[in-house]
This record gives C-alpha cells, structure tokens and sequence, in this order.
C-alpha cells in the first residue's frame, strides 16, 4: 500500500510535457547542429553537375536491378562486371541494389549511398522499376553530379536530353512490342491459329508488361482465329502464374490451346502447371526474357518461342556509354536523339535457333575495346514516346 | 501426539525495504481448520505464498511433519500435499472441468502427453463426486456458474491428496469473498465434512465466517501474527481490536450519519422509479423506486438476476422493456453513456476490469465522467483539472502518493475510492448504483466506502446496493428488496428500525 | 527497477538506441552524419514518420491497421485525376475522402466487433483493387497538377519541406493527444475498454476518430511521396506498412493498447530510417541487408519494450 | 503487477461472469461461429455450380484441393500460434529461404549435390529453426510476437537472397517433382500430405497435453504459469511446428514450381492470417482449431476460383476478396458481440 503523503500538487504533471518536449527537440536540435540553417537542397550550380570527368581508380558504379534472383538482371549485373573489368576496375567498384520491383527501395538505397561519397564520382546505371521513380531517380543523380543511363522505364514526358542537365546519358530499353507480336505468333502457329489461349501478365500497373500485352493484342489483331480467353496478371511471379494456370485449365479445359506469359519465370510456371495436368508439351508456353531454363523447357518443347535481349550486352554496353561520356570521350552535346533514348536489338528464340542461345555466351566480346568502336551498333531504333 | 503437520517457526521475508512477515509462527494439526485474519497488507498473501511455495523465507524454519523443507515452487508444495485455492479464481475457461481439475500435473489418463479421454472423465467425475458436485466433469468450466467454479477449484485442490502421501493441507484465500450466504454454509459444510482428509488455512477478513469454521484463529497484523485465539473464547470486537489496533465503533455502518429518511411523498418524485421492468433470459415485472437520500438494497444469490437488473439500469445490457423515471421523468437508457447524462452513477462490482482503468493516472481515472468540468472546448484545463481532483482526493481520503500516480499501484480500498470518486464527482448526479462496493476490501477501507456512500445519501444521493453480505445488506439500507431467479420475491422496509430474520430472508434468496 | 527499465518505461529506450545507432555507423562511415547523409535520410523519413503516425493512434487503442500504405498509394492515384484539374482544392478533396474511409473502417470495426487487423485487412485488399481500377494499372503523371505540389520538394532551413512538415503534424497531433479530452480518452480504451465504456466513453466514436486520423495521414503521406515522384502508381506506397508499423512498435508504443505516445513514433520512424541506411552507407552487402535488418528489428524491439505489464505476453 | 491480477486474466473472468449468465445464448452463438463458414462455403459451391456450370466440373474441384495443399499446410501451423493469442508472421520468409535451400541440395541445375530426402530434411529442420528462434526469442525474452517474427521474416528473406545463385537452380531430382507431378484419386501427393498434417494435428490438439495446453494458453496463460506448467516451453514448440510447416510449404512449392525461387512465399501470409480468422479462429487466442482453418482455407480457394470463373476483372479480384474477408468474419460472429467486448 503506497504510504499516504495526503493530497499534493504533482511534480511529474509539467514534467510529463516537458519531457515530451525534450523528446522532440533533442532529435530535431541534433539534425538542425549537423546541417547548419543556410543551404538548400538544390545543388549549387547546376550549369556545372557532371561536367567534371570522373577519376577511374576511384569511381563508383551502382547498378540498380529489379531483383538479383531474376536470371536476367543476374546476367545484367554480370555485364557491367565484366566490362568493368575491362576498363581496368576493382570488382568492389561495382556495387549492385535491387529494388524488389519498387522503385522507392532503389531511390532510397542509392540516395543513402550516394550521400555518404563525395560528389561527381558515381555512375548509376538503373532500372526505376517504375516510371514514377525516373525522374526522382534523374534528380538524385543530378544533386551528385551522378552519371546516370536508365533502363526500362521513363515516362514519355521526359528525356535524357531534356532534363538531368547532362547527368541523364542514356535512357535504354527494347521494342517490346515488336518481339511479343513475334513469339506471340509463333505459339498461335503451334496450334494451327485456330482456338483460344490465355495470357498471363505481368505487374499490371508496369509499362513493360503493358507493351508485352500490347504486342499480343497485336498478333491477335492479325489471328481472327485466335480468341484471348482470359487474361490474368501474376505480377512476374513463378507461383502465381503456376497456381493461376493451373485454376484456367480448370476452367477452360480443352478450349486451351496456348498460354501466353509475359515473362520466362511465370512461363515455366505455366508450364508446371500444364505438366501437372498432363499438357505439358501439348499445350506450349511461351516465355520472355531469355533466362537459360527457358532456353531449356524451349528445347524439350514445352515452349513454343521466348523473346530474348541480351542482358550481359545491355549491362556491358551501359557502363562503356556512361564510362565514354564520364572520361570525356564522347560529348553527350554532340550524340543525337537516337543515341541517348535506344532500343536494343531482340531476338525471337524457337525450337530452330535455340541451341545457339543454350552454349554458354562469349564474354570476350564485352571489352571496352570491341563495343566503343560503335556504341549504337546493335540498336533497333528509338524509343517510342508514347510510352 | 506426532508433530504437527504444518509448522512455521519464526519465519521472516522481506520485499526489498519492506518486511512482509516479521518472524512468524504457527503450526497447522492434522484434521484442523485454522483461521488467519487481518488487514489486507498484514502479510496473509505473503504468509500463503510461501506456505504454497512461489515464494522462499529469508529466515526461519518451515517444517512438514517435523521435517524441515524448502518449496521451491507450487509444483513442489503440490507434491508435498499442500494446494492453494486462490482468490482470483485460477481456471482456465475454455478447458473442461477434468482437465482443470489435473491441470499442472500428469493423472493415469494423461500418461505420455495422451489424453484418454474417457479416463480422464471417469477420474475427474470421482474428484467432484467426492465435493458432492452435480455437473459432469466434462463440462466447459466457462459455461459453470461462479459458485460452481469455486467448487471445482476446491476440488482440484483436494484431488492433490490422490497422489500425495503426505496428509493434505488445503489453503483457501478468501473462498468466500465473491461467494453469497447459501453457498458460503454449503462451502463450510464441505470444508467441516473434510476435516478428516485434510487440514485447511483458512484466510480471510470476515471475522463472523473465521469464527464460526475455524478451530483455532491467528490474527495478522503488519506483517506479524499478533494473536492465537480459541474461537470459542473471542468476539468479534476483541478480534478487530487486534487486527486494526483500535476500539470498532459500533456505529460500523456509519448510520448515525444517516440523514433521517423523510418520506418519499413530501419530497417529491422518487430519484428512481423503475415499473414493469423485464429482461428475457434475466428478470420480468421489476418494480421499485429509491427516494432521494435513501438506500435501497438489493439482495439475492448469484444468478438472482440482481447484477443483470443493476447494470441494465446502467444501460451496460441489451435494453430492458419496462418503465424506467428519473426524478419523475421518463427515461430511455441505451447505454452508459446515456445513464450518466441522466444522473444515474454505476460503481462496478469487478473493480479491476469496470471499476478503475488500470495503468491510467489517478487524476485521470477520476475525470473520465466530467470531460466538460476540466476542459474548455475539448481542450484540458490542468490546473483546473489538478483542483477537482485534489478535491476528491482529500474528500475520500484517497491514499495515493500523488495525483498522477497509476491508479494500479494503489491498495484495493483505495482503488475502490477513486472509482466512487469518478462517479460522485458527477455534478448532476441523482442514482447511485454500487454494484458489491466492498467486494475483497478489508476492514478500515470497509468502513470509509460505507462512509463516502452516506456522505453521498446526506446530499440527497440515492444509492441502489448490491451486496455480498446480508449484514452488510441490511447495516446500511434503508429498504431491501430480495431477488430469485429474476423476480422480487421479498420486500422490506424501513430495515435501520426493525431488521427482519435473517433466515427468512435467506429463504427468500434460496 | 533497474535504471534501464525506467527509462524504457519513459520512453527513452528507442532514443538511447537511435543515438547509439549513429553513433556507431558515424564511427564507421563519418559522411553518414554529415549534411547531404542527413538531408537524404530526413527526406526518407518524412513519409514513414507521417503513415507510422496514422497508424499510432489506432495502436494506442490497442487496435491495428494495416490498409494505411495501401490507403496511401490509393491517394496518390486520386490526387493525381483530381488535382490537375481542381488543383489544391483535389488535395484537399482526396485528404478528406481518406479521412472519411478511414472512419468508415474504424466505425464498422467497431459494430461488427470484428478485430481491427482483419478489417484493415479487408481494406488493405480493397483499396489496392481499387486503386487498380481507378488508376487503370498505369502510372499518372501529375503534370500540370505538379505545380500544386511542387512546394513540398523544395527545402526549408536545409531540411526537406516533407520532414519539416511530418514533424510539425506529428508534433501537432502528439499536443492534442496529450492536452484535449479525446486524447484522454483515446488511453482510456486502449487501457481497458469496459472500464472506459462504463465511464461513459464511446468506443465507437474514438475508434472512428482515430482510424479517420490513420486515413488522414495516409492521404498526405501519399501527398509527400507524390510530390518526391510526380507521377502516382497503384501501388507507389504499399511498401511502406512494415517499416511504418516498426516505426511505431520499435519507438516503444505496445500493441495491446494504453501505453505508448505520438513522441515515440517519432523517435521509431528516425531509428527504422538510421537502420536502413546505415546499411547502405555502411557497405553491407545487399544481399544480406534484408536479413541484418531482422536481427536490428529484433534487437531493438528487445531493447525499447515497456516489460512492466504482467508475464502474459502474446 | 503479477500475473494472477493482470488485466486479461481479471479479462477473462470478467466475460466467464457474464456469459456465465447467459450461456445459452453464448453457446448458441458459439455453435453458429463454428458451422457458419462452412454454410457459407456451400452455399457459395452451389451459387457458383448454378451461375457456372463448368465450376462443378471434377477436374475443376481437383484443380482447387490441388491449389488448397500449400496454403492448408500454412494455415494449419498458423492456427497454433494463434490459438495462443501470438502471430507468426514469418512464414513468407521461411518459405523462402527453405525453397533456395532444398533447391540446392537435392539434383539441380546450378550445383551437384544430389542429397534427396536429405536434402528435404535438411530445409525442414531450417525452417524449425526459423520456428525455434521465434518461439524462444519471444517466450524467453517476452517479447511481442509480432515484432519477433516480423523479423525473422526479414532474415528468412534475406537468408533466401543469399543463397540464391547467379542462376535459378532447377530441380532435376523427378522423385521430388512426384510431390507435385504424382497423383492419387486426381489428387497431388501434396494434398495428401496437406490432408495427413491436418489430422495430425487436430489429433494432437485433441488428445495431446501439449495441444490442450496450447489452446489453453490463449485466454489462461497466467492460471497456467501459477499450476505450474512450463508454458515457455508448449509455446516454443507451438512454434517450432509452425515454423517446420512453413518450411514445408517452401519445400511443397519447390516441387510444384520445379525450382528454387526466392519469391516462394510470395503472397502467403495475409490469405493464411485470413484463412484462419475466416475458419472461426479468434486472434485473441482460446477458440478454434485446424478443421475451421481447413474450412477458411477451401472458402478463400473457392472465393479465388469462382471469381475467375465468373471473370471478374482481375483487378476487381483483390477488391472482391477483402469485402468478403470483413464480411465472413463478421456475419459468423455477429451473435457473439458484447456490449462490453473488448475489441483489439
């Protein structure tokens, strides 16, 4: 039992207030002491970001991928490794983040890096994952005097040459469209383009997996033959898509003919789910990519074509461009439209081509050397600005 | 005569500064029913933890039959012959009764993890046989009544002596605190009827049950046994003397204080008048009215309906049918809310779940109903707030080190206190309920809470009680109504005057 | 009580932690303390500190929701249809739809008794469709609505407009919690629901009130985010409800409702940001920087929880 | 505070009292909680059969045991952390990294081991590690169980991103594949096993002090702690189970997919969470069991199947499922409101 002290006017009650207080300001203080009370966040002349040539022995290469679990983006991280290598590199300069396909996790772990070198010594070579995080992404390299290429995604109303202030070298993708139309093609044919196929997408709200669609809507314009039975997104995910097939065969049964994925890893899943229901190799799959199981279920036949880009170039060719521009080889001021927003060549793999894509890649060709004599020399075309 | 069963022998245990039982001795005999009394705070808990082995003496000897020991745990106590039955009662609601009952410890019919199920009826059926419990031990121990789970928790405690050999030592912690008239003779009769089993502690603070179980009674004060006495030769009084150091007025239940109750007629309409009211499943054609100033108690066993008829007044229960008037106004009570606005007040009888909210401030918990006394557009006024409830404080005599502390912290009397407070500091308030306000309080709190609801008559407070005791019943109501299953079945007026029979009323009740 | 527990108890527990943490990653890497490190991670903080603080509230009512992030991306897309159009007036008109399915969550978790985590669990699943539908799975761009936002990106005493701004609303709400009856009462149901009903409070009403606040806050911590990308996507924040959540529970604020403050979310949020980019800034290799995080999760919260209520723990 | 006076055991008591009165209503409302979801699954079947015939096809009702194996084994472990009143939340994790584990050690395409059921054991005793660690860290140090297994859910993560090599390691043991590729009755040797851990542990639940104790130990932890029963222990090992069939789960996946993926849990813990609260669990802990998960897990693979059958707009889907998860659980409890429940 408390001993009784009688009713008294309570220190603590102020107390509690004041310690709430203290609380804040002893966080707030802190920061406030760090950064002075003067500077803003814009840099301070921006005619001057990324005019500066980098110091090779000590630059910093970030590459930015969706998710180091994915065969492709591994061998994209390879790419700009070997290449790298051959400018001469320490391995530990590379340096790779995944984003886990959210571009807020990529932004925030290249700006926490980022932050902690000194500035206008970094190359960012990266996939936003989104178009929303371009331009973030853009400024980011901008307030570090960043050199930065971009894969993938960009939203059509910006550009290399338009903003970034020269940081933004490069914008590269591929002509999804195109490619998909193909392979989409190919796996009509396989049944004879009469009967139904379902498609499984991608992350629904992701341009590329709109274009893959896009491409489909394409070759199905052209097969009247063929009708879409469902279309179904599985956000690049092997599990979903095999469980997610497996329930439309439930459905649809013998209407079945093929189905379309938007990716290698939902088509094996697909293809699982075929094998589980006995189809596997009666109804093809197809896939895109080009991830080396992919190549494989190609040849055993559970695919009918899978729409391949060559990562290891991608990933090499980035960092020769970013490096080229950032030593002061080539002026960004003298590159035309076309050199600075590129797709890069696709190829359509089927059962004919497929043992050329299965031997193990020459990574001789990725020197310095060999690609800088003609950066451009595999690009398809520009990048369409509709998005 | 071999040693006594149980025997402490100047046993000493401290909590850091404080000295919870300052060198104890007593002995326990076999088929002996020994009594402790005293204050909450006078060491009984203490005094039963370490006999039940959660927690070791400092000092001193702790012998089982002469042999010197050292539990180390309730487990141990338990393989030692000597069970605990707890105040808070310590079931587990959504087991059946069998498995309560061997809870903590592994029958035949649990050998290996396994449960038989049907031996583990069969053997727990045979437990509550021998407590002359009619229900079936496979029943959810959630759907019994509370006395019947008070007898499952005896009968746990008694089957310890099926696989101790030692001779059973049960000790019972305020058994009948939450129990009503009925069933405390019935519970005695049990523990009478187990004397040649099993020796039984028998702790609580109601002086007329210690005198009238136990064959020897020890009165505890601050945390030293002050007294050994032969019930025979005490009363009451003396006893009180001992535990509480002073003389017991014999105005206990304060009623000089009383206002003297003038008629309702001239004074208007009743505070509360209730007509035709009915719950179904709970009580039908209730009626009764409280005028203000005075007391109506309301007796009745557990399941009478009483409680449900208390808190359906506080709109804590589906809305009841019938007619119920606030100062001659109609009123329709949909939830608490609603009843306070209308100046009716509810004490709660489970104090640590309704009546106080643990881990809160004092002040605050004292607030909660006045919003709009310490607060200007939402927004608290502290220093007015600090002076209400200081206010209050004094007024209660609330003992509590400051305005801020956790109301958790303070002894149960004194929660008790700021729960009162809370709904007296309603301005406008005219119906008090108080649902068993001195439920597990001991005496000096007793008696201030029997004084604060007086005060509150003197000011024209009407008070509808519940309560535990008929002594407690009838010390302190002006009128009593009895309740059984649900309906009134007594009335008695003018109590102070002429106390009608008890064992009348107690038919009423049964 | 051991000095330690004391000061957990208080609330200082997450704060000697977060101190303890930068100092130990500025040991390692000095630039993490310097003004460019600090402006970045003050400007990831902003939106974490603004959801975590949504969020606090309907913890200290021992409640849960976890359709804040989700909330969060759903505004973005609206903000993005509307405020090109109707300019400040679309924020203010998204802030308050928010606000108002945040209340409708609360109020139907409150009649229909059904736990918080479920229900916000329904919503999560909600909202996400659709924001899908809504949004038609395509990213917005703002764009002339931008310039409606465009203040927020700008920096102010070289800190992010974004933090500045968390921390004043957070500072705002942790005042009127602290100061005005419904804060009182906010405790009261987090401390025990029956003895706070039986004092004549409202579950309904406060559990309305706080989960409107959690929608509140998810609409401008979309707003902040928005105005970082410029371009709103269907699931731009969704990311955010883990280490939102964290912020809150590893500031020291206990699930089971009663005990905890707005203060401490503030302290939670800037030690969950400290982490993660401590990570970076440290060198820890990617790939193992998820699973660090864990073990820091874990440490933390074994350092910051409030043990003082009773052995039962869930 | 000690444990006999804490607020959830005075909780308790309090609520014992009052439906103690009315018991009959309560134990009505109890009988509804535990039928009503599976009303609610047939009349759903039926609904769907009539709207969509080719739904009541066999090969579709395969089609939704076969989907149901991976999430029942989930939920099923799930449940006895529940019915203790804790959460695990790690089960995506766990999944993960035993996925990328049992992926390389048994015959695949990125190393050469060829450990078969050794392998398999070895990513079943990680993920009752993974459970250990929970239970231990959250019983021993009385920590939030929340919190615990939220970071173990990060740890599983990066643990499986760790392990995970430059390529994605294909299985090319076919006696593993048979998990998924062999069937009984139309049915994957998943789902027996799914079948089989299901009686298992409604068995143990039923006839095992350990499970009786784990269904105590939600409302009546503290009464325990004073009998003296070793609750830190039931609930470490309530864990551990938990934990083992996580990895199970990641192990199963592996099978079906063919190959070790980081992502293997993707998307399993809310709909497991859902499955047992819609089965009639309480989160509080105390009510429930494994057959009223069995039953949520079947509702939510139909609700799943039925709206692509009626082609719903996939990304109405999510919507649809989040209403019907609210409204399931508060149609089967509706009965069971109090005026002074605690609401969490």
């Amino acid at each position: 039992m408390p001993k009784t002290k009688g009713p008294t006017l309570n220190p603590t009650i102020r107390k509690s207030r004041k310690r709430a207080l203290a609380l804040a300001s002893v966080v707030t203080a802190a920061i406030l002491t760090v950064t002075g009370c003067t500077s803003t966040l814009t840099p301070t002349d921006p005619s001057a970001s990324c005019s500066t040539p980098i110091d090779p022995k000590t630059v910093k290469i970030y590459v930015g991928v969706g998710a180091f679990a994915s065969p492709y983006f591994a061998d994209v991280i390879k790419g700009v490794q070997t290449m790298a290598k051959s400018l001469g590199l320490e391995d530990s300069q590379v340096i790779p983040y995944e984003s886990n396909f959210d571009g807020q996790q990529l932004v925030n772990s290249l700006g926490s890096a980022l932050s902690s070198d000194e500035p206008g010594n970094a190359i960012i070579l990266a996939d936003p994952a989104s178009p929303a995080f371009t331009k973030p992404l853009v400024e980011l390299a901008q307030e570090n005097d960043a050199r930065l290429v971009t894969w993938w995604n960009r939203p059509a109303e910006i550009h290399p040459w338009d903003t970034g202030d020269g940081c933004w070298v490069a914008h590269q993708s591929y002509d999804m469209v195109a490619v998909s139309k193909q392979v989409s093609q190919v796996l009509f044919d396989s049944f004879g383009a009469e009967g139904g196929i379902v498609a499984i997408g991608g992350v629904p709200d992701n341009p590329t997996a709109k274009d893959r669609l896009a491409g489909l809507q394409e070759a199905l314009a052209e097969n009247p033959g063929v009708t879409l039975l469902d279309s179904q997104p599985a956000n690049w995910d092997q599990t979903a898509s095999q469980t997610l097939t497996a329930q439309l065969i439930g459905k649809y049964g013998t209407e079945l003919k093929g189905v379309w994925n938007a990716n290698d890893a939902m088509g094996l899943g697909s293809v699982e789910a075929l094998r589980g229901a006995g189809l596997a190799g009666v109804v093809l799959a197809t896939g895109m990519d080009g991830s080396p199981n992919a190549f494989e279920a190609l040849a055993q036949g559970d695919f009918a074509a899978v729409g391949s880009y060559d990562g290891l170039y991608q990933g090499a060719l980035s960092l020769a461009l970013a490096y080229s521009v950032a030593v002061g080889e080539t002026d960004l001021a003298s590159l035309s439209e076309t050199q600075r927003a590129f797709y890069l060549e696709t190829s359509l793999v089927t059962s004919t081509n497929v043992d050329g894509f299965l031997v193990a890649p020459d990574l001789g060709a990725l020197s310095y050397d060999a690609i800088k004599g003609d950066f451009w020399a595999k690009v398809s075309g520009p990048v369409r600005v509709d998005g | 005569m071999s040693a006594p069963l149980i025997e402490l022998s100047a046993v000493t245990k401290k909590y850091g500064a404080v000295t919870a039982l300052d060198s104890v001795s007593l002995t326990v005999n076999r088929g002996e029913i020994v009594g402790i009394i005293g204050q909450n705070g006078a060491g009984k808990s203490t005094l039963l933890k370490l006999l039940s082995g959660s927690v070791q003496a400092d000092s001193g000897e702790f012998r089982i039959s002469g042999e010197p020991v050292r539990l180390g745990s309730t487990a141990d106590a338990a393989r030692r012959g000597i069970a605990i039955v707890h105040q808070e009662q310590s079931l587990i609601p959504n087991l059946t009764v069998a498995e309560n009952v061997f809870v903590g410890r592994s029958s035949g019919a649990t050998r290996g993890g396994f449960y038989n199920w049907p031996a583990l009826f069969r053997d727990g059926d045979r437990q509550l046989a021998k407590m002359g419990c009619d229900f079936p031990s496979s029943a959810m121990v959630g759907e019994l009544t509370f006395i019947q789970r008070q007898m499952v928790e005896i009968t746990r405690a008694l089957s310890l002596g099926d696989d101790s050999d030692d001779h059973l030592t049960i000790l019972l912690d305020e058994p009948t605190s939450l129990l009503n008239p009925g069933d405390i003779e019935f519970l005695f009769a049990e523990l009478r009827a187990l004397k040649q089993r099993a020796s039984v502690l028998f702790v609580s603070h109601r002086m007329d049950e210690v005198l009238s179980i136990s064959d020897r009674v020890y009165v505890m004060s601050n945390g030293r046994c002050v007294a050994e006495r032969d019930p025979a030769q005490c009363n009451e009084d003396e006893l009180y003397r001992l535990m509480v150091g002073e003389e017991r007025s014999d105005d206990y239940y304060s009623s000089r204080r009383k206002s003297p109750t003038v008629p309702s007629a001239t004074l208007g309409p009743p505070a509360l008048s209730v007509s035709g009211l009915a719950l179904n499943g709970e009580f039908k054609e209730i009626s009764f009215e409280i005028a203000p100033g005075s007391i109506l108690g309301l007796g009745g066993v557990v399941d009478s309906g009483r409680e449900q008829l208390a808190r359906s007044l506080f709109g804590l229960t589906r809305a009841p049918a019938g007619e119920v008037r606030v100062d001659g106004i109609p009123v329709r009570i949909s939830g608490p809310r609603h009843a306070i606005r209308h100046g009716i007040g509810y004490v709660a009888a489970e104090r640590k779940v309704e009546g106080v909210l643990l881990g809160q401030s004092v002040a605050r918990n004292l607030t909660y109903c006045i919003p709009d006394r310490i607060s200007s557009m939402g927004w608290i006024r502290r220093r007015r707030e600090l002076e209400i409830v200081n206010e209050w404080i004094s007024k209660l005599k609330i003992k509590a080190p400051h305005a801020r502390a956790d109301v958790g912290s303070l002894s149960g009397g004194n929660q008790q206190k700021v729960a009162l407070a809370k709904m007296l500091s309603i301005p406008h308030l005219k119906v008090l309920i108080v649902d068993h306000p001195t439920r597990g309080l001991d005496l000096g709190a007793k008696a201030d809470v029997y004084e604060q609801i007086r005060i509150a008559t003197a000011r024209g407070m009407a008070v509808l009680l519940l309560s535990d005791t008929l002594d407690e019943l009838f010390g302190l109501s002006d009128n009593v109504i009895i309740m059984k299953d649900g309906q009134i079945t007594g009335r008695h007026l003018d109590v102070q005057s002429c106390q009608p029979q008890f064992d009348q009323v107690v038919r009423e009740m049964v | 009580m051991n000095p330690v527990k004391r000061l957990d108890q208080r609330g200082w527990g997450a704060l000697i932690v977060l101190v303890a943490l930068t100092m130990i990653i500025a040991s390692v890497q000095p630039a993490f303390v310097q003004l460019q490190s600090i402006q970045n991670m003050t400007l990831q903080a902003a939106p974490i500190i603004v959801i975590a603080l949504g969020l606090t509230p309907t913890i200290l009512i021992g409640g849960l929701d976890l359709s804040v992030a989700s909330l969060a991306s759903l505004a973005t897309v609206l903000m993005a249809l509307t405020v090109p159009q109707l300019g400040p007036a679309g924020l203010i008109l998204v802030v308050g739809m928010c606000a108002v399915a945040g209340g409708l969550v609360g109020f139907i978790q409150a009649v229909t008794q059904v736990p918080s985590f479920i229900v916000s669990l329904g919503a999560l699943g909600f909202y996400a469709g659709v924001a899908l539908v809504v949004s038609n799975a395509t990213t917005i761009s703002m764009g002339a609505g931008q310039s409606t936002l465009e203040w927020l990106g700008g920096g102010i005493f070289g800190l992010p407009v974004s933090f500045v701004l968390a921390v004043l609303l957070l500072v705002g709400s942790a005042v009127v919690v602290t100061n005005t009856v419904v804060g009182r009462r906010i405790y009261a149901i987090g401390a025990s629901e029956p003895a706070a009903i039986v004092s004549g409070i409202s579950p309904i009403a406060i559990r309305v009130i706080c989960f409107s606040f959690s929608g509140f806050c998810a609409a401008i911590g979309g707003a902040l985010l928005l105005a970082r990308t410029s371009y709103a996507s269907p699931t731009l924040a969704d990311l955010y409800l883990l280490p939102a959540l964290a912020a809150v529970l590893l500031g020291g604020t206990a699930l089971s409702g009663g005990v905890g403050s707005i203060w401490r979310t503030l302290v939670g949020s800037l030690v969950v940001v400290v982490v993660q980019t401590g990570l970076v800034v440290v060198g820890v290799d990617p790939r193992v920087s998820n699973l660090v995080f864990g073990v820091l999760i874990i440490a933390t919260v074994a350092a910051t929880t409030d043990r003082k209520h009773g052995l039962v723990v869930k | 505070m000690d444990a006999a006076t804490s607020p959830d055991h005075e909780a308790t008591r309090a609520d014992i009292k009052r439906d103690g009165v009315s018991s009959a209503r309560g134990t009505l409302a109890r009988r509804l909680e535990n039928v009503g979801p599976l009303l609610i699954l047939a009349l759903m079947c039926v609904v769907l059969s009539v709207i969509e015939p080719r739904f009541a096809t066999l090969g579709n009702l395969q089609t939704v045991l076969n989907e149901a194996a991976i999430p029942l084994v989930v939920a099923s472990g799930l449940t006895l952390v529940v019915l203790m009143g804790s959460i695990d939340l790690s089960a995506e994790g766990v999944m993960a990294s035993c996925s990328i584990v049992v992926s390389l050690l048994v015959l695949n395409s990125s190393n050469s081991l060829d450990l078969g059921v050794a392998g398999i054991l070895v990513a079943l005793i990680l993920g009752a590690l993974f459970g250990f660690a929970n239970g231990f860290i959250h019983a021993r140090f009385a920590l939030p169980s929340l919190m615990v297994t939220l970071g173990t859910w990060f740890v599983g993560l990066g643990l499986a991103s760790y392990l995970f090599p430059g390529r994605q390691p294909a299985i090319q043991d076919a006696g593993f594949r048979e998990l998924a590729l062999g069937k009984v009755l139309g049915l994957s040797y998943m789902f027996w096993i799914a079948i089989v851990i299901v009686i298992a542990l409604v068995l143990m639940l039923r006839f095992t002090h350990f499970g009786r104790m784990i269904t105590a130990m939600g409302p009546g932890q503290a009464q325990l702690i004073i009998a003296g029963v070793p609750v830190n222990r039931y609930r470490i090992g309530a864990f551990t189970i938990c934990g083992t069939l996580a990895g199970l789960a990641g192990i199963m996946t592996t099978a079906q997919i063919g190959a070790g993926s980081a992502t293997a849990g993707a998307d399993q813990l809310f709909p497991a969470v859902s499955a047992v609260v819609i089965g009639g669990t309480l989160l509080t802990g105390g009510r429930g069991g494994i057959l009223q998960t069995v039953v949520g897990v079947l509702l939510l693979a139909v609700i799943s199947s039925g709206l692509l059958f009626l082609g719903v707009n996939p990304y109405v889907q999510q919507a649809v499922i989040g209403i019907a998860l609210i409204g399931i659980v508060a149609a089967t409890t509706w009965r069971a409101r109090r005026k002074l429940a605690v609401v969490k």
